[in-house]
């Protein structure tokens, strides 16, 4: 049981800004994958994923970033703030 | 030092006084501030920045830990907003204290550059015709190179 | 474009966000102001700046003319005060306006570099143990070949 | 008939901020000798020239730069704005 967040234009072509994923997943890439395969809409938003960015726990990491233990991950554009 | 995250306005010039005032022993303060531009060519109603509640402030504040180990500063203010924003309010303010310019100068344009491309925030800006989100620049993800 | 040389105190921030908010398509703001630092070893107890009145303006103006054709701004503004001026009093500030924050940023630190360089002020720094005049430094006048 | 202004020490060891000279020099350094062999004072204050700056007709300037036509020459240490 992970929480899954999505920002910005990932949030909106899931359609959602957050669920809880039942998952057995160990990276950000199993889990990207687990989620393509469910449905079209995530397949759509993960096409890309150079144009994505991904945070476990609230940090930056990379696609290959272990999820076990963790509690949030979430995905979004490049930020652009300032 | 302080970060601040919020929806109200806040005013540049009172809380660039207040930081000022607070100092001692610091000859150089530097602020930047950032105004949604009203771009004439758009026609922009109004800009709306989403943020990640719960990471944002920790985000900002590794930025601002990492400015304060690098250079030596007295002070450090940020204030960022998110929410519905029209064409001339403030988006956000960064200021400095140091002892010499060259830190307060640098640290400011450091922050900005990592608040640019590392503090979760995105735009969107809507006018009549359109609905976009903005898109990160190659050269404000390359501007991080030179730290 | 403004420059002002004068004895009065100035508000920073109200001067701050007066500039901000003259601004129209300008979505970058830098501002710097120096202050009169309270040091504990020298216990100064105030600071007589003395300038060359006639030339100041006009060797501020053409810092600011050299800016402007450098960098993209959409406006200027240098405050620098002389006469006596004690601890934690404001001496000077500038402010720059840009689509872009890089030019508003790097005008900022030019006009700083050759305001204190190439204004012609002079600072005394009195307490009660001595009278010195503000020895130039090396860094200062080498912080210039950066432009 | 020139003005001669001095500033900060300068004007502190020359003992006035401005005098009215009647001088015949060509350049500043010919007004620098000129004045230097009036007296000491003048010679005390110019003897270290790189520790001076210049400005004739409000315009900062070399030593070498003439005077012909001028109506202010200012002498003064290097400049500490900001």
């Amino acid at each position: 049981m992970i929480d899954v967040l999505y920002f910005a234009w990932v949030r909106e072509r899931i359609g959602e800004a957050k669920e809880t994923v039942e998952t057995e997943a160990e990276t950000v890439a199993d889990l990207v994958k687990e989620l393509s395969e469910r449905e079209t809409r995530y397949e759509l938003a993960f096409s890309d994923l150079s144009s994505l960015r991904v945070a476990v726990d609230q940090e930056l990491r990379d696609f290959d970033a272990s999820i076990k233990g963790a509690r949030e991950v979430a995905f979004f554009p490049p930020m652009t703030g300032g | 030092m302080q970060v601040r995250v919020q929806t109200e306005a806040f005013d540049f010039g009172q809380e660039a006084n207040t930081f000022a005032i607070a100092q001692t022993d610091m000859g150089a303060i530097v602020t930047f501030s950032g105004i949604v531009r009203n771009l004439a060519e758009t026609k922009l109603s109004y800009m709306d920045i989403e943020h990640y509640a719960g990471m944002t402030e920790k985000a900002i504040g590794k930025i601002v830990d990492e400015a304060v180990s690098r250079w030596s500063l007295g002070d450090v203010l940020v204030i960022h907003r998110f929410g519905r924003l029209v064409p001339e309010d403030l988006i956000m303010m960064v200021a400095t204290a140091s002892k010499h310019r060259k830190d307060a100068f640098e640290a400011a344009e450091f922050l900005m550059d990592y608040l640019k491309s590392r503090a979760p925030f995105w735009k969107k800006e809507v006018s009549d015709q359109s609905q976009d989100w903005v898109v990160s620049k190659v050269e404000d993800r390359n501007a991080l190179n030179r730290w």
